[in-house]
């Protein structure tokens, strides 16, 4: 019969370690009202529903909102007594934020893991359906060696003078364009751009469509093919450079690394491709975090230009939201903080259906469940939690190796009222009880508010370039013919990424993303083809399994 | 040629292992990114214990050693991990979007258990996989046609072994119940170095007992984890 | 960007300029107009421009449909009459078949 | 951590030291074995193609053995799990069988393997009964040469010819020379699939997979447009035209001043006369990289080659000569099994006046330079060589009784009897483009009764010629006494060169000389030795390394391959032609040293014994393309000209393998789907209601009552 009680006191244990026990029975008495309106949801039959929203779109101040109450209240009750000591940033705010950090983190990492694998799964796939992407037989203008002879002495310098000149070129270029930005060349930078992914959209995609129906042998006339090229390039470059829709963008976007990708890892020589990852993710860390590294400043200009830069570099998580607050004051007053609960639901719930992703305000809302929430507390709050949704910044690549610097969006101060509207809304709603409020919350059915849902993007925005060379890596290594491999860089990236993503919810300032998913994917490719690949192959072949 | 074999084998190895993740851990980020990184510390264990077998030239051709010491490199991670998912439970408590995964151990356990039984069954399979993809079938060289199915199985045994292990390990540990510990390492070692058999294809001698070592530990690890003969009676009587 | 957020007029102005855009031979931004805005023209509570925007979705719809059904024809008629053809068949040909008349 | 750090480094310097390369055998290796072979390939002419082709991505077939006819019929009726791959051996590979093979089609039969198990061979010849049926010397424009009646095959000149070479195959034919890998095959077939043959559909066979995928299409005219047409950015290549390239050479330097063209004029010299003799030097078969055509064309290439040289060290100066303008061209045509593509080229060259080419600074050869023409044919039988003539000439009367007078004298003892046959039953010898154009051209035309079972075919080697060789490493370079007999037998090979070229070379001399030719010396059959070996075991020989470049690499220990195959295809007979001739034919220069010896007519040999010498030549090349594709949009059906291409490939290869029963994969499947169907709904109804299963553990999930989902 342990294993009826042994839980419970572990549970208690590993609460004990960082509250006291009395929060631990506090912790029990404050849940089971939460379980039993759980229930209470699947007595209204829409249980499923309501699982999957939450599932799916893992915001739910639906059900953050008691959480975090019940959570700020027992797991830190020193903190709630100094927040309500004074309204001010005190650490209490700092963990909590970090926490939320962690929280907004922790699913921004999805959201990125998912178009990355696709990214990847996209260059694995040609690589290894189309031998054409797997043999290098032409070469880039910036690579001049071409690691013809067998000696690997040569060969390492020809791949380290071709890095070096190709890091160069990316150098030169960035410089250029942080020129340009200051300068506020805009046309410029966007006609470069636009370009750019111009070349992608059709020479590329051209190149691609022909050495596809090649591999398959499948004949093809020339309207037809013209057609499509025609109607898929203009697709790309209207949802890319101008309004379309979110997921649309998104594929492309994604498509377009993808074939950047494929370009390097077929015009790239052995050699070089490695040396220009391994050059391009060290230029990365400094670009990004030396002080008078050029994204760094770029960043810095656009952030007190509060301008949002070009969506044709980065990939969004959610809707990158151009016209903020332009259209709100004019149709809806500012809520008071007397505004019905119904209201108040409607902004949640319209919330959850949106694919908009994780937004603070839930939490810190929740947080700021407290006598004395003051503009200037918020606005600062504001800051924070604008923080938290800084997403990584980098460069994307267009066939003349050339680079332009991702910044993110910065709308957070742009629409600073309707957020602090809303906040006004959450505090209220927080406010008002938990349980039974929450039980409203829920019970309300699908709201038919005509009024736009007010703007509050802050997804995690990551740079093409990250795509491009995360994919670069993992098409080499599958080139070889190895899954194991391919495999290992694949786990090694993604964790990568989410250490990148830990520490940019940590540190709370711009992170290149290139760095460490690189280092552990290139350790990974080389030590698993090297030792491991030969070790599990005798495995498999004996069919022995560890 | 023989896709049918290929998706066959695909569907029997990470067919149940893709129905867990669908329905228990895609739903929460903070599973998947556990999951990936339970994957990444099999991963580094696999590499320690390949270095191993690579270091030490004249035992490459014994694989019982390399297997002996993977074994007990992957038991090691796994403690490793379980110390961090400890230390961290605190910010996963936080980071979680619902509780449960914090209030209920063996969640954790089973998602890591999870991450280190895919990994280690992708591993072990999926080159075999790809070769499959061509016109022929095992058997020119010795071997017979069944090598295929039997590898998918016994890959599939892993990954479920894998997933209970980790169960019945966190919770060993945190009951200080060190016969589950034992086991653990027991069963583990047994099964791999039974596998050492399939090279003779000797199949039945293999897979027979190692399903049942995993019924075995599935039943444990149920009871480990919370479950029992009346919840399970109850479990089925709802019907 | 995020329909969801978009006042009506500049809707209506998104799906107007999608559906124009769309005679310049491009029946995928016809497609792409009615599966964004069909949502917004048949689902959501009636306001002023649904009316126009539904007008646009359904023109786009039936343009698609055209424009599929022609493309697939000639695709059919090409594929089965490309050997008989001969030289004429090679010179539209974007991809000539290895091994293959 | 320290430690940690220090192990680290312990085990890299282990790898390092560890040089033992790991060699991991994947999965695959076990799976498939490579088989060595060569493969059938596809050529294509201006209305058909021919030859065979594999499926995209390879023609996959289950072995079995053809002993006897009757195994075929187990194929051709009712087979238990089709595709099959019939492995035979030669003697059943005949036309009758592999058409009624292609009749089955691909879906009973995908590959055919031809096993090299000559025992019961007795005859083996893929080209048609008339080789180049369709061009050569046509009368009233039909299509077909009136010099060969299909009709009558036994008078036909290749009469146990079957044709195969000209068919269109649906499946890809693979030849296996090499003992071990029929070894390979016959027991992976006697293991898995010789027994029990009902049961074939239900168990594992063995089955092998070729890979001989072919791009080009319908025929020459269709695959060059879409060669020469770049539909996209990469314009892809479908076919290349058969060429090569001719040799020729003359006996005498042509390099008296009214020879030597100073300005670009091509003007003709009119009184210079020229003795064509000629032969030619390529053969083909029906396997990629094979077939010596040791008897159906190399006879006459020795031959050429042995009355040159004899010409060569006989004959005095030619100022000496009663005709001083008088010479002799050597030419060695290539291609001509694919419709003559070298002298049709060679016959346009001179009509346009572009032979010899502008880059020899020499004034260009019209017809009227021609004397007469001695082409040498097919010496598959020397005891009865007939001189062809297309109509009674005294010409042709004059050099046959020469001929006669030393193939008959008891002095030499040649005893060859030499008939004449005028009339329009000529043999397929390049003469036929020269009469083609002009039938009043005086072209004589020595051939043998057509007795070679192997035209054409893989299987005309050295065993077909009786060759062995001597490897006397004796001076090949002077004549021998007509008496030495001492290292050859009277009828082997070398002995018959020698007979023959000595006879020609003798009527020759007396032809040009007007005297009658009274040495006792005659063509050296240790020449004729060293040639053989050679052309017919290895490239690596002592007169090829003489005739080439001092301490060059050596050629391959292969025997050049003498197929004119494609541009940048690999051109050996042809180079190794070239230097032979040169050296045989050439003058030495003593004093010109080294390195002034770099420029034709110039040429810097090893010389017999490897220490260069610098020798003055006159040999060359011409081009031996079709003009069918020099023309601008020339008729591909007119039949005038070859229009033979070859279709590019990407690679040949072929392995064995079990290949799995239908019942077997259909198992696998269906187990496979039906596991992840009920681990679905298994794992989709555990984790909807998870709560119930571990109700006793969390103490949150303590107090509920059990879900209403249930």
């Amino acid at each position: 019969m342990d294993e009826h009680d042994v839980p419970s006191s572990s549970a208690a244990a590993a609460a004990a370690d960082v509250d006291d026990s009395q929060s631990g029975a506090a912790e029990r008495l404050e849940r089971p009202p939460r379980r039993q309106q759980k229930q209470k949801i699947s007595n209204y039959g829409s249980n499923e529903q309501l699982e999957r929203n939450n599932a799916d779109h893992t915001d739910g101040p639906v059900l953050a909102v008691p959480y975090v109450v019940v959570r700020g209240t027992n797991s830190q009750p020193p903190r709630l007594s100094a927040g309500g000591a004074d309204g001010g940033p005190g650490p209490s705010q700092q963990e909590l934020e970090e926490e939320q950090g962690l929280k907004y983190g922790a699913q921004h990492v999805i959201k990125l893991f998912v178009p990355v694998s696709l990214c990847m799964l996209v260059v694995v796939a040609t690589i290894n359906s189309i031998s054409f992407y797997n043999s290098t037989d032409v070469y880039l203008l910036y690579t001049p060696f071409h690691e013809l002879s067998p000696e690997p002495s040569v060969k390492l310098w020809n791949a380290l003078a071709n890095s070096l000149i190709l890091m160069s070129v990316v150098v030169v270029m960035t410089i250029l364009l942080i020129v340009l930005y200051k300068k506020r060349c805009y046309r410029v930078i966007h006609g470069w751009l636009i370009l750019s992914s111009f070349m992608l959209l059709f020479i590329f995609t051209y190149l691609y469509l022909e050495e596809l129906l090649r591999a398959y042998n499948i004949p093809m006339d020339y309207p037809t093919a013209v057609l499509i090229m025609w109607n898929f390039g203009v697709a790309g470059m209207m949802s890319i450079h101008w309004h379309g829709p979110l997921r649309l963008q998104q594929g492309y976007l994604i498509f377009v690394a993808a074939l950047m990708a494929l370009v390097f890892i077929k015009y790239l020589p052995e050699w070089t491709a490695w040396a220009v990852l391994a050059a391009i993710s060290i230029w990365d860390l400094i670009a990004v975090l030396s002080p008078r590294g050029p994204l760094r400043i770029l960043v810095e200009t656009a952030q007190e230009r509060n301008e949002q830069i070009f969506p044709a570099l980065i990939y969004s998580s959610t809707v990158i939201y151009t016209y903020m607050g332009t259209h709100y004051t004019p149709e809806q007053p500012l809520p008071t903080a007397t505004s019905s609960p119904s209201y108040s639901n409607s902004t949640t719930t319209t919330r959850t259906t949106q694919n908009s992703l994780a937004s603070p305000e839930p939490a810190t809302g929740g947080s700021t469940a407290r006598p004395g929430n003051s503009r200037a507390h918020q606005r600062q709050q504001e800051t924070q939690a604008a923080a938290e949704g800084m997403p990584l910044v980098t460069f994307k690549r267009n066939l003349h190796g050339n680079e332009e610097a991702a910044g993110f969006t910065q709308e957070w101060s742009a629409n600073l009222n309707d957020r602090v509207a809303r906040r006004q809304i959450e505090v209220q709603s927080t406010q008002s009880g938990n349980g039974r409020l929450s039980n409203e919350y829920r019970t309300v059915t699908a709201p038919d508010q005509p009024q736009p849902e007010l703007p509050e993007e802050r997804g995690i925005k990551l740079g093409l370039g990250d795509f491009i060379f995360y994919s670069v890596l993992v098409g080499k290594a599958s080139s070889y013919g190895d899954w194991t491999t391919t495999i290992a860089c694949f786990v090694a990236i993604l964790i990568g990424l989410c250490l990148t993503l830990l520490l940019l919810a940590v540190w709370r300032k711009a992170l290149p993303a290139l760095p460490i998913s690189i280092t552990f994917g290139l350790i990974f490719c080389f030590a698993t083809s090297a030792v491991v690949k030969p070790f599990m192959e005798n495995l498999s072949a004996k069919q022995v399994f560890i | 040629m023989t896709l049918p074999e290929l998706f066959g084998c695909t569907f029997i190895a990470f067919g149940p292992p893709f129905a867990l993740f669908v329905f228990s851990i895609a739903n929460d980020p903070v599973r998947i990114i556990i999951l990936i990184a339970a994957a990444f510390f099999w991963l580094l264990s696999l590499l320690l214990s390949s270095l191993l077998w690579f270091a030490v030239v004249p035992l490459r051709d014994v694989l019982a050693f390399g297997v002996v010491f993977s074994v007990l490199f992957q038991e090691c991670f796994r403690y490793i991990i379980y110390r961090i998912l400890r230390s961290t439970e605190q910010g996963l408590h936080a980071v979680a979007e619902d509780t449960r995964i914090t209030e209920n151990k063996h969640i954790l356990a089973y998602v890591s258990g999870l991450g280190f039984g895919i990994i280690s069954g992708m591993f072990a399979l999926v080159n075999v996989l790809a070769d499959m993809s061509g016109p022929g079938t095992m058997g020119l060289k010795g071997g017979t046609d069944l090598f295929f199915m039997t590898s998918a199985a016994q890959a599939l045994s892993i990954i479920l072994l894998h997933t209970f292990w980790s169960i019945i390990f966190f919770n060993a540990f945190d009951t200080n119940n060190y016969l589950h510990i034992g086991y653990v390492v027991v069963t583990h070692l047994f099964v791999s170095l039974l596998t050492l058999l399939n090279a003779d294809a000797l199949y039945w001698a293999t897979l027979l007992p190692n399903y049942i070592v995993t019924i075995l530990t599935g039943v444990l690890a149920f009871k480990v984890a919370g479950g029992s003969g009346r919840s399970f009676k109850r479990f089925v009587m709802c019907r | 960007m995020d329909l969801s957020k978009a006042p009506n007029p500049r809707k209506l102005q998104l799906c107007r300029t999608y559906f124009l855009t769309g005679f310049a031979f491009l029946p995928f931004v016809w497609a792409i107009n009615v599966c964004w805005f069909f949502a917004e023209a048949f689902r959501k509570p009636t306001y002023p421009e649904q009316s126009q925007i539904k007008r646009y979705v359904i023109y786009s719809a039936i343009g698609t449909l055209f424009w599929t059904i022609a493309l697939i024809t000639w695709i059919v008629i090409f594929q089965t009459n490309r050997a008989a053809w001969g030289a004429t068949a090679d010179y539209i040909s974007f991809i000539i078949p290895l091994g293959s008349a | 951590m320290a430690q940690e750090v220090k192990s680290a480094a312990i085990w890299l310097l282990l790898l390092l030291q560890s040089s033992a390369i790991v060699i991991s055998e994947r999965t695959r290796d076990k799976i498939y074995q490579p088989i060595i072979g060569a493969s059938c390939f596809r050529r294509l002419n201006g209305t058909h193609q021919t030859g065979c082709s594999s499926t995209y991505s390879g023609s996959v077939g289950v072995l079995h053995l053809i002993n006897v006819e009757a195994d075929l019929e187990f194929l051709l009726s009712s087979p238990p799990s089709p595709p099959y791959a019939p492995l035979i051996p030669p003697h059943l590979f005949t036309r009758t069988n592999l058409l009624r093979l292609k009749e089955a089609g691909p879906r009973i039969i995908s590959v055919v393997l031809l096993i090299n198990r000559p025992k019961k061979m007795n005859q083996f010849s893929h080209e048609l009964n008339c080789p180049n049926q369709y061009s050569g010397l046509k009368l009233d424009n039909r299509t077909e040469t009136v010099t060969c009646d299909v009709t009558n095959v036994g008078n036909t000149w290749n009469p146990w010819g079957t044709g195969l070479l000209h068919e269109d195959f649906p499946f890809p034919i693979y030849y296996i020379a090499d003992a071990e890998e029929i070894d390979k095959l016959e027991s992976c077939f006697e293991k898995f699939n010789n027994f029990d043959y009902a049961s074939h559909a239900l168990r594992s066979l063995c089955a092998v997979e070729v890979k001989s995928f072919m791009s080009a299409a319908v025929n020459s005219e269709v695959c060059m447009r879409r060669t020469n047409f770049i539909n996209n950015l990469g314009g892809s290549k479908y076919c290349d035209p058969l060429e090569g390239r001719n040799v020729y050479a003359t006996l005498y330097p042509r390099n008296s001043p009214e020879n030597l063209e100073a300005n670009a004029a091509r003007r003709v010299n009119a009184n210079e006369k020229f003795i064509i003799v000629s032969c030619r030097l390529d053969t083909t078969s029906m396997f990629d990289g094979l077939g010596l055509g040791a008897m159906d064309s190399l006879l006459s290439l020795a031959t050429l080659t042995h009355v040159a040289h004899m010409l060569r060290l006989l004959l005095p100066t030619q100022s000496t000569l009663p005709d001083p303008k008088r010479n002799v061209l050597f030419v060695a045509f290539n291609g001509e099994s694919y419709d003559y593509i070298g002298s049709q080229r060679f016959v346009y060259d001179i009509e346009h006046l572009a032979f010899p080419t502008r880059s020899t600074h020499s004034t260009p050869i019209s017809f009227e330079n021609i004397e007469f023409m001695l082409d040498i044919g097919t010496l598959d039988d020397i005891r009865n060589i007939k001189l062809h003539t297309l109509t009674a000439t005294p010409l042709a009367q004059q050099l046959l009784q020469k001929l006669n007078q030393y193939a008959k004298s008891p002095r030499y003892g040649f005893n060859v009897n030499i008939e004449s046959n005028v009339g329009y039953q000529i043999p397929p010898t390049s003469a036929q483009s020269f009469l083609r154009r002009e039938t009043k051209f005086p072209a004589l035309i020595l051939n043998a009764v057509p007795g070679n079972k192997y035209y054409h075919s893989v299987y005309d080697d050295l065993d077909n010629v009786a060759f062995i060789y001597g490897n006397t490493s004796e001076d090949y370079t002077i004549l021998a006494d007509i008496n030495d007999k001492k290292y050859f037998d009277a009828d082997s090979l070398q002995m018959k060169v020698r007979n023959v070229s000595s006879i020609v070379a003798m009527a020759l001399y007396e032809t040009l000389t007007g005297k009658q030719y009274q040495g006792n010396e005659v063509a050296s059959s240790i020449l004729a030795d060293e040639f053989f070996y050679c052309y017919l075991q290895s490239s690596d020989c002592p007169l090829f390394k003489a005739s080439s470049y001092p301490n060059s690499p050596a050629g391959l220990p292969l025997p050049p391959m003498r197929y004119i195959s494609v541009l940048g295809g690999s051109q050996e007979s042809s180079g190794w032609t070239y230097r032979l001739l040169g050296f045989l034919l050439s003058h030495p220069e003593p004093n010109v040293p080294k390195e002034n010896c770099s420029q034709l007519p110039l040429f810097y040999f090893a010389g017999l014994n490897g220490t260069g010498e610098c020798r003055r030549t006159t040999q060359n090349f011409t081009s031996a393309l079709s003009p069918a594709f020099l023309i601008e949009d020339y008729d591909w059906r007119s039949g005038q000209y070859s229009t033979w291409t070859e279709s590019t490939w990407s690679q040949f290869s072929a392995r064995i393998f079990l290949r799995p029963s239908n019942v077997h994969e259909i198992t696998t499947l269906s187990i496979g789907i039906v596991v992840f169907i009920i681990s679905f709904c298994l794992i989709y109804i555990i984790s909807s209601r998870w709560e119930v299963l571990f109700e006793d553990v969390p103490a949150s999930n303590a107090a509920l009552p059990p879900p209403t989902a249930c």
